[in-house]
């Protein structure tokens, strides 16, 4: 059915009116990859997106919040169908996901085409957000930086900062890790610098020497790899087994940013470097967001995704907030473009992952980097500010 | 020696070997058109092993076989098919989870034309052999004696009629020669002259020429025209039925002095003679 | 002989049947440690969050329950099997479910008081909250009530057992319809909104999580009664042909109807579960009728996908730009060729030589399309987007619920030509090889061209399927077609019956539609998945619409 | 040593066709019986019974004192029921000797068991030559041999043949059947299957006509032999 | 040479026998010499690699391959009783290293792993076997057991079943992060042979490859359950006609992979350090290859196997690929295995060690 206005208790909105009766739940849906060979990631930023919606006190002016989430997989009709199916139910206000791009760039328009706003949290394709982007993501925005801007500030800090001149980079074939390669590489290249191997791998390979060798042969100074955390614990731990790559830094990605990298990666993970949000929330939050996390989930986040689920539900909930209005006999109304529109309006929101404030294209992310180096190969270690301590700026 | 002409089959030098096992030696079969020829010798004599040379079952190592004065040795099975060989298998090998009908609609696949796309269209083409078909299925099942068992899946149905049903599915190829390594194997006596009638109606009816091993001697003396008896992979002895019955070294290597079912089977050849 | 083919031997192997006491421990055992294994791998957690009924039972107490009632009653049959009498039986039920409720308990309180947690991530305090009914969690109060629960489930289970057929199986259907409902909430939800009429029962039917409890009460006695009531007017007997013809129509019915009245959802799962039969039907050439195993279909659909794209897009890797129209024949055909290549060198090699060679291809398929090497014609990882819908003269496609008619039509097509394919010399040919590779050569067949001709129609299947899929996303991406995808394909086939057209819709309900409508339970979705497989396996082993009934039922 | 066989209303069935209908008999010990049928008749499903590979629909078997009906065929062996199975089955790719070997699987007596396998040797001299060769590139023939052969490796008590001299030849086939005389002769009670008629009912002791799945006819070897119906259904005289 | 004539002749007969198909696959044949010839030539002139990488890819290759066989010596186990892949095996190897792993856990809680490092890897493999082994005899009684007596692919699609069961309970019950596996400390040395570094784990997964596979041959040789076993494997009823209980030969058989499988996964995770419960999809397929490359049902093929396979990936892009100049060649590595093993299944479709899968017996 096209949207129409309508108007529904104090509300009138051009896009629609959900009505919740009173005692009912407001309803907020969530899609990621739950299965396939991102599991990880995604089950982890649906429990941020759950811890995040328990710090709130699980309530939005009253009304408690069910959070329905489904499994997006990692893929395009993983995310057609998910959405599909999330939007089936014609009260859900919000949606916080998908995790990757493939699936945003299906399931974002098939839920704003019914009015639904979405709040990406791992897709991080520049084009989602672009300012010449179609219609249907009118309604989207996304917690996670786009790729462009880390790129940008890694860049910044291998040239600049370090001034080193020739770097190797590493992806597994994923769209994500493939995308950030390339904006670093390009980044690189335009910035004076040197890409002197380009290399891939697959998320299942375990021995990576044979391609460490390879690099090893072209000397580059730094090896940039946003891959995930069994592929970086293999080539932290290879690294040192290939002759000339002992001493060659590393740089890996936000995805890698848990305590379970120190894990996989064991006493190798010292002096290995990753990119994360810089800002001070942060830096005091995250650390008893873990502890949260590890009591109601049983193991501390996999990846380092978990944050920006946090926050985009942070978001959702904050607009929600925002935008609902009661009536005397209190049922509760939300305007669908209202809530859009307050979405896209929020500034200095304080998330997880730092102040959030969202542009006109819906980019929310902080956007504040910083590079962190892990310090202690301890596993119960891992508590952002000590290890990985922050390095720059 | 017989007119060349004359020779359906012509099995020149064959000769196999498996690993240091000499399984035939040079070995020469000449079998007449419109005949029925046996093949006997005792257990391991190379007997099948022949057989699967002619069909290309296994590629023999030296000889040449001739059908009709054309080379077959080394054609891939289907292509010798389609020249005109079919045979049967000394452990019955049917198509078990097919019904009777449809194993002997398998073999005639050989003789049918519709394309790809008169199937997929079903257009009178199709619909016209199709029904040809399973008539001629229906009456070559008739022909071997189990028409009422057609529906019936193969390897429900007991050993001799699998026997027959195998024989069935090899005439639906339209051979010139049929081999049948064994067919009276698991029947009794009774089925056995039973099969020997059946024998003679392929040749007389249906003008095929058989090539067959058997060990039931009733049947070898009752139906064939000419005998070749090996021995250890060679060629023993080759003749006329009663040359064979008392050739000594035969009688030796194989038949056995005193073998009853021998003497059982001269009354019987004596008996069908008066008759 | 090989895992594809025929694996049989003519004797079963049986249990031996202890004493009841012993069995009715064994059963209630079992229950327990289902409910157990249920509650620590996590699963009692999310579906603790979906009601059946609204606000009185959820799924995860649900599950639990169907546990310890399985168990009472297969502790009461069994006994009832050795002549005891229905009290005793249901004494029996009891114990099963005390002993059930016994080893629940034991599991929940060291689960309360020990750490277990280093190594059993789901043995969470959460968990102990969630099946505490009355007093403290983890204390004695709450252990006793769930050892209680357990014994009272046991004797309804096994009251249950000791009821007439007829009403058991009432009492059966009562509560699968009650199950079917809460689970299926937002399908029939959807259902209830669209139907003309009767739009306004649904907020009195469904709650937000599940269903009503006035609505569940009559779901469960309608559906109980009805059950009864078929059961006992005297039906005119139906040949099993007729039966057949019967539910060929209802399924067809089934196929039009339903997505038509429903939500989008339903209509995007049943474009799915179209898109599935199209690539079932070709690997039911291959496999289904030549016996040619081949676990690396997923390469065909994506040379469809991928043909559809590159014909089809605006990116300008696109090497023409044809309408959909015109591009679907290439695909399919585009396809059918490259089944013919997959074909050629992998012709010789049998069984489960084939069945790896053909994975190895696969794979080898997919890693090129996502290799950075093919980047410039295939587009990487990051996919071809923006694939142009397929339009008919100014009308765009571009509902689920279009393309699934769409599919629907094509699949109507390809079933069409496989029945026909398999009832002619062809077919025959090919079960011939299937049968017994040798013997048909010697018969005549061709083996090389039969079994290309089944690649090639097979891939041309699989390929046409590819082309709907890559116009409906939009965009395809190399993750799109995981090696996952032929495995799945496979067990379409062999869940719904081997060589049956109608197996193969069945199974594709069965195992793509079913894991959609599941797609809430996200991480657990593959672990239901893989129970289906191996339940429906046990109780219809040769599939659930097998090809043919052969009258050989109990026999080897 | 030797058993009783006894069978009662035995009954099997293949789906909705019952092959076997309630057949009863008795084998003594020490007895040579033989079963006479034609193609179909149910002799196999007879025998596959007997020895558990087959799910029976009712009826008991006893082997001695012993209820065999429900146990699985290796327990029978144990007791002392063998078989030489229609179509030989014998292990292919196996050799010749460990075909031999593995059919004495459940003695544990060396000498005595190397006592036998000379006894088989000397019976079939043909397999002498042959103990290293795999037993699926054997003639028909010689798999026949071995295929008795490892049945009388188990030293039965009970031996059950089906069709033991099935593509023979006839020099083979006295050899064979001699070997089952002399087996029988050693207390061995020898129930046989067999197409030959006339050489089995030569040498049975007792004789059943199975016809339809059902006893027809009983006798001693020599009635049986000179009976006319025999004589024309399954001897062939009338040809 | 031989005579012109006599040439001649020869290609005649050739060509009176062959069909399209011959000249195909020759074709192809020529097609893939041609490829390995312009590849490897290619990448000795890029020369990227000196000699002593490629001898460390050597020692790389051995060491996934010993993996790799470890992995396929259970396929072969299962398939060559049953003539059916065991498609679970891969995960029950995931739950071998998760066992070993906990007794690792255990071992070092209570300090006997620092104290005792040598007698402690014993203990963590056996916990791994009977984990293994415990698995498997769960994934037979509910793939295999119910349906010997049937005709159909339900046991296959069962094992695909456990399979996914296997994988998703275990993330449910252990979660699923990577899991860092202890080392042991005399296992972290290397050593030195003629100039090339030689890690002693390299030397452990070897020797433990031998290892086992010369116990498995002298079960499936020399013991009364190998011959039982073989019996089975190639005809069921004549195996219980001689006696021979065949559930307990199969139980056996399971219980028997499923420790090789546990042993597997013990070695995999010393080597490479971390687990998940997810590393037994990708690495049970890579058995699977190994098995079929060396020939199915053949224990020395399954070592020869797996080998190769490790070889291949691991030698494959420096030295083929090196010369196509293709960028990122070790996103080729699976593409390197996958097309050997189809190019050795052209030319020995009975793979490396195998019988021929039908000698034609009429
Ligand atoms: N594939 C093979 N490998 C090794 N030896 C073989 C093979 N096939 C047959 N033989 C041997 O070749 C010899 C001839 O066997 P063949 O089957 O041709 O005998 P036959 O004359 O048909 O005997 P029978 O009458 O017993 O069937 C036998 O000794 C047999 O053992
Ligand atoms: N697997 C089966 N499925 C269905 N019916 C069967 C099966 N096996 C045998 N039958 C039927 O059972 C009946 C008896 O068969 P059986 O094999 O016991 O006969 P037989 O007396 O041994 O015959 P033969 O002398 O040919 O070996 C036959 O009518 C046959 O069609
Ligand atoms: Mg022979
Ligand atoms: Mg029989």
């Amino acid at each position: 059915a096209p949207l129409r206005a309508e108007t529904l208790g104090p509300v009138t909105d051009e896009l629609g009116v959900v009505k919740i009766l009173k005692g009912q739940p407001i309803l907020i849906g969530g899609y990621a990859s739950q299965s396939g060979g991102d599991t990880n990631q995604g089950i982890a930023e649906l429990h941020g997106a759950e811890l995040a919606l328990k710090d709130f006190g699980g309530k939005v002016r009253g009304f408690p919040v069910k959070f329905n989430t489904e499994d997006a997989q990692c893929t395009a009709e993983g995310g057609q169908t998910a959405a599909t199916k999330l939007a089936a139910n014609r009260q859900l206000v919000a949606v916080v996901g998908p995790s990757c791009s493939s699936g945003a760039r299906v399931g974002a328009p098939i839920l704003w085409n019914l009015g639904i706003p979405s709040i990406g949290i791992g897709a991080t394709a520049p084009g989602l957000t672009a300012t010449d982007r179609p219609a249907g993501f009118k309604g989207f925005l996304r917690v996670v930086p786009n790729d462009l801007k880390s790129a940008e500030f890694q860049v910044d800090w291998v040239r600049s900062k370090l001034g080193l001149g020739s770097v190797a980079t590493i992806h597994d074939g994923s769209p994500y890790t493939e995308q950030l390669v390339r904006a670093f590489e390009k980044d690189f290249v335009a910035k004076g610098g040197k890409v002197v191997a380009s290399e891939a791998i697959g998320p299942s390979d375990n021995d990576l020497r044979p391609v460490l060798t390879r690099i090893a042969g072209r000397k580059p100074d730094l090896i940039f790899t946003p891959v995930f955390v069994s592929s970086t614990g293999f080539l932290l731990r290879q690294k040192g087994e290939v002759a000339g790559l002992k001493d060659t830094p590393v740089l890996g990605g936000e995805g890698v940013f848990s305590a379970n990298i120190i894990e996989a990666a064991g006493p190798a993970v010292i002096g290995f470097r990753i990119v994360g949000p810089s800002t001070e929330q942060f830096s005091q939050r995250f650390p008893s967001f873990v502890k949260a996390f590890e009591t109601e989930f049983g193991e501390a986040p996999t990846g380092g995704f978990s944050a920006w689920g946090y926050d985009a539900m942070l978001v959702a909930l904050k607009g929600g907030e925002a935008v609902a209005k009661a009536d005397a006999d209190g049922n509760l109304y939300i305007g669908r473009k209202a809530l859009r529109d307050a979405l896209f309006a929020t500034r200095d929101l304080p998330g997880l992952t730092g102040k959030l404030t969202c542009s006109a294209e819906g980019d929310c992310g902080a956007s504040i980097y910083a590079i962190w180096e892990f310090a202690d190969a301890s596993p119960t270690s891992f508590a952002p500010g000590t290890n990985p301590k922050k390095v720059f700026p | 020696m017989p007119d060349p002409s004359d020779l359906l089959l012509d099995v020149r030098a064959l000769g196999k070997r498996f690993g240091g096992l000499v399984a035939v030696r040079e070995v020469d079969l000449a079998v007449r058109r419109g005949s029925v020829h046996a093949i006997i010798g005792p257990n391991g004599a190379g007997k099948t092993t022949a057989f699967n040379c002619i069909t290309s079952f296994v590629k023999p190592t030296s000889g040449r076989i001739l059908l009709d004065g054309e080379r077959i040795d080394g054609l891939a099975p289907h292509r010798i098919a389609a020249h005109g060989v079919a045979r049967t298998y000394q452990n019955v090998r049917l198509f078990a989870n097919m019904t009777a009908i449809e194993n002997v609609l398998v073999g005639e696949h050989l003789r049918l034309r519709t394309s790809f796309l008169d199937i997929v269209l079903r257009n009178g083409r199709f619909h016209r052999e199709e029904t040809a078909a399973r008539a001629r299925a229906r009456d070559l099942l008739d022909f071997v004696g189990i028409g009422p068992r057609a529906g019936l899946l193969a390897r429900a149905m007991p050993y001799g009629d699998q026997r027959r049903l195998e024989i069935a599915r090899a005439l639906a190829t339209r051979p010139r020669l049929l081999m049948l390594d064994e067919p009276a194997a698991g029947m009794n006596p009774a089925e056995g002259m039973a099969l020997v009638r059946l024998i003679e109606r392929i040749r007389d009816d249906l003008g095929v020429t058989v090539l067959l091993i058997e060990h039931h001697m009733r049947v070898v003396m009752a139906i064939s025209e000419r005998i070749t008896v090996f021995d250890r992979g060679a060629v023993l002895a080759e003749g006329a039925p009663n040359d064979i019955q008392n050739d000594d070294r035969v009688i030796a290597a194989y038949l056995g002095t005193r073998s009853t079912q021998e003497a059982h089977a001269v009354k019987l050849r004596a008996e069908a003679r008066t008759a | 002989m090989s895992s594809f083919d025929i694996v049989t031997s003519s004797f079963r192997i049986h249990r031996r049947r202890g004493h009841a006491v012993a069995e009715a421990v064994r059963a209630g055992a079992f229950a327990g440690a289902a409910a157990i294994a249920f509650a620590l791998v996590g699963a009692y957690l999310i579906m603790d969050r979906r009601f059946v009924v609204e606000d009185i039972i959820t799924l995860a107490q649900t599950v639990v329950l169907l546990f310890v009632l399985g168990g009472g009653h297969a502790a009461a049959r069994s006994a009832a099997r050795d002549g005891a009498t229905a009290a005793t039986a249901i004494g029996f039920g009891a114990l099963a479910g005390l002993v059930a409720g016994l080893l629940f308990a034991a599991a929940i309180l060291l689960v309360a008081h020990v750490g277990l947690r280093s190594h059993l991530v789901a043995a969470s305090p959460m968990l102990v909250r969630a099946v505490t009914f009355l007093g403290a969690p983890g204390s004695a109060v709450a252990a006793a009530v769930l050892v209680t629960a357990g014994t009272a489930a046991g004797s309804v289970g096994a009251a249950a057992a000791m009821l007439r057929a007829d009403r058991r199986t009432a009492v059966l259907i009562g509560l699968a319809a009650l199950l079917g409902a809460g689970l299926f909430r937002d399908v029939f939800a959807g259902l209830l909104h669209n139907l003309p009429g009767l739009a306004a029962l649904e907020p009195m039917v469904f709650g937000v999580g599940g269903v009503t409890p006035v609505a569940a009460a009559v779901i469960a006695v309608g559906a109980a009664g009805l059950s009864l009531v078929l059961h006992h007017r005297r039906r005119p007997p139906i040949a099993a042909s007729t039966r057949r013809r019967i539910e060929g129509v209802l399924l067809v019915v089934l196929l039009v109807l339903v997505p038509l009245v429903t939500d989008a959802f339903v209509a995007q799962v049943a474009m799915l579960v179209g898109l599935y039969v199209l690539m079932a039907m070709g690997l039911n050439i291959e496999l289904g009728l030549a016996g040619l195993v081949d676990l690396g279909f997923v390469a065909f659909f994506a040379v469809g996908a991928y043909t559809m794209a590159l014909a089809c897009s605006s990116d300008p890797r696109a090497a023409v730009h044809l309408s959909f129209w015109l591009a679907l024949p290439l695909a399919t055909t585009i396809a059918a060729v490259a089944g013919l290549l997959f074909g050629l060198p992998v012709l010789r090699v049998r069984g489960d030589y084939l069945a790896m060679a053909t994975l190895g291809l696969g794979e080898i398929v997919r890693v090129l399309v996502v290799s950075d090497a093919m980047k410039p014609y295939l587009g990487g990882s990051q996919g071809i987007i923006e694939i142009a819908r397929p339009s008919l003269g100014g009308w765009t496609l571009d509902t689920p619920l279009q393309f699934y008619f769409l599919a629907l039509i094509l699949a109507a097509l390809v079933g069409l030509v496989s029945w026909r394919l398999q009832h002619s010399r062809i077919g025959r040919a090919w079960l011939a090889i299937r049968e017994d590779e040798d013997v048909a050569q010697a018969l005549g067949i061709d083996l090389v061209a039969a079994k290309l001709l089944a690649y090639t129609v097979g891939a041309a299947f699989a390929g046409m399927a590819g082309a709907v899929f890559a116009a409906l996303i939009g965009s395809v991406y190399p993750h799109s077609f995981q090696l996952a995808i032929s495995i799945n394909v496979l067990a379409i086939l062999v869940i719904g019956g081997l060589g049956s057209l109608p197996g193969v819709v069945v199974g594709s309900l069965v195992l793509i539609g079913l894991p959609e409508l599941l797609r809430e339970f996200g991480e657990f979705r593959y672990l239901f998945y893989g129970i289906a497989l191996v339940v429906t396996m046990h109780l219809k082993t040769e599939g659930l619409w097998p090809a043919v009934a052969r009258q050989e039922a109990t026999d080897a | 040593m030797s058993k009783v066989l006894e069978v009662s209303d035995l009954t099997v069935a293949y789906g909705a066709i019952r092959a076997v209908r309630n057949v009863s008999f008795r084998v003594e010990p020490g007895e040579l019986v033989t079963i006479v049928g034609a193609n179909g008749a149910g002799k196999t499903t007879v025998l596959n019974a007997l020895c558990g590979l087959r799910d029976i629909r009712g009826g008991r078997i006893r082997l001695g004192t012993t209820d065999i009906t429900h146990l699985p065929p290796q327990d029978r062996v144990a007791l002392g029921l063998s078989q030489v199975p229609e179509g030989r089955r014998l292990f292919p790719r196996m050799t010749v000797a460990e075909n031999l070997e593995i059919g004495a699987y459940t003695r544990r007596e060396a000498a005595a068991v190397a006592a036998d396998l000379e006894w088989v040797l000397e019976l079939f001299p043909r397999l002498r030559e042959r103990g290293r060769q795999l037993a699926g590139t054997l003639s028909g023939g010689e798999q026949q041999m071995v295929a008795m052969g490892r049945a009388v490796m188990a030293r039965p008590d009970v031996l059950v043949l089906d069709e033991p001299t099935m593509g023979l030849a006839p020099q083979i086939v006295d050899l064979v059947l001699d070997a089952l005389r002399a087996i029988n002769a050693n207390g061995v009670t020898v129930l046989l299957v067999e197409q030959n008629a006339y050489r089995a009912l030569e040498i049975a002791d007792r004789a059943f006509v199975l016809e339809s799945g059902e006893i027809v006819m009983t006798g001693t070897g020599a009635e049986l032999l000179d009976h006319p119906d025999i004589r024309n259904a399954y001897l062939g005289y009338d040809a | 040479m031989a005579p012109r004539h006599e040439r001649l002749e020869a290609l005649a007969e050739w060509r009176r026998q062959s069909t399209w198909v011959d000249g195909v696959l020759l074709a192809i044949r020529l097609g893939v010499a041609a490829t390995i010839l312009v590849g490897f030539g290619g990448s000795l002139v890029a020369g990227t690699y000196s000699i002593g990488n490629i001898a460390s890819f050597v020692v790389f290759g051995l060491t996934i391959g010993c993996i790799y066989a470890l992995v396929a010596l259970g396929y072969t186990m299962v398939y060559g009783i049953l003539r059916m892949i065991n498609f679970a095996h891969g995960d029950v190897m995931m739950v071998g290293s998760f066992g070993g792993l906990f007794a690792a856990d255990a071992l070092s809680g209570a300090g006997v792993l620092e104290a005792a490092p040598l007698l402690s890897l014993p203990l963590v493999v056996a916990a791994g076997m009977v984990v293994g082994a415990g698995v498997a005899l769960g994934v037979e009684r509910i793939a295999y057991r119910p349906f010997l007596h049937v005709r159909s692919l339900a046991p296959l699609i069962c094992a695909i079943g456990m399979s996914f069961v296997l994988q998703y309970a275990a993330r449910g019950l252990f979660g699923s992060r990577n899991r860092a596996y202890p080392g042991f400390g005399w296992m972290e040395r290397t050593f030195e042979v003629g100039g090339l570094t030689i890690p002693m784990l390299q030397v452990v997964a070897f020797v433990a490859a031998g290892v086992m596979l010369a116990g498995l041959l002298a079960v499936v040789r020399l013991t009364r359950l190998g011959r039982a076993m073989r019996a089975v494997a190639e005809d069921r009823d004549a195996a219980a006609l001689v006696g021979i209980d065949v559930g307990r030969v199969i139980v056996a058989t399971f219980a028997i992979g499923g420790a090789m499988a546990g042993v597997a996964g013990v070695l995999y995770a010393l080597v490479f350090k971390q687990i998940t419960v997810f590393l037994g999809f990708s690495l049970g397929i890579k058995g699977f290859a190994a098995a079929i490359l060396g020939g199915i049902g053949n224990l020395p093929g399954a070592l020869v196997g797996g080998l190769v396979l490790g070889l291949a990936e691991a030698l494959g892009p420096a030295l083929l690929l090196e010369g196509f100049a293709l960028p990122a060649p070790y996103q080729f590595k699976d593409v390197i295995g996958y097309a050997m093993l189809v190019m050795v299944l052209i030319f020995r479709p009975q793979g490396l060690l195998g019988e021929r899968l039908a000698d034609k017996r009429a």
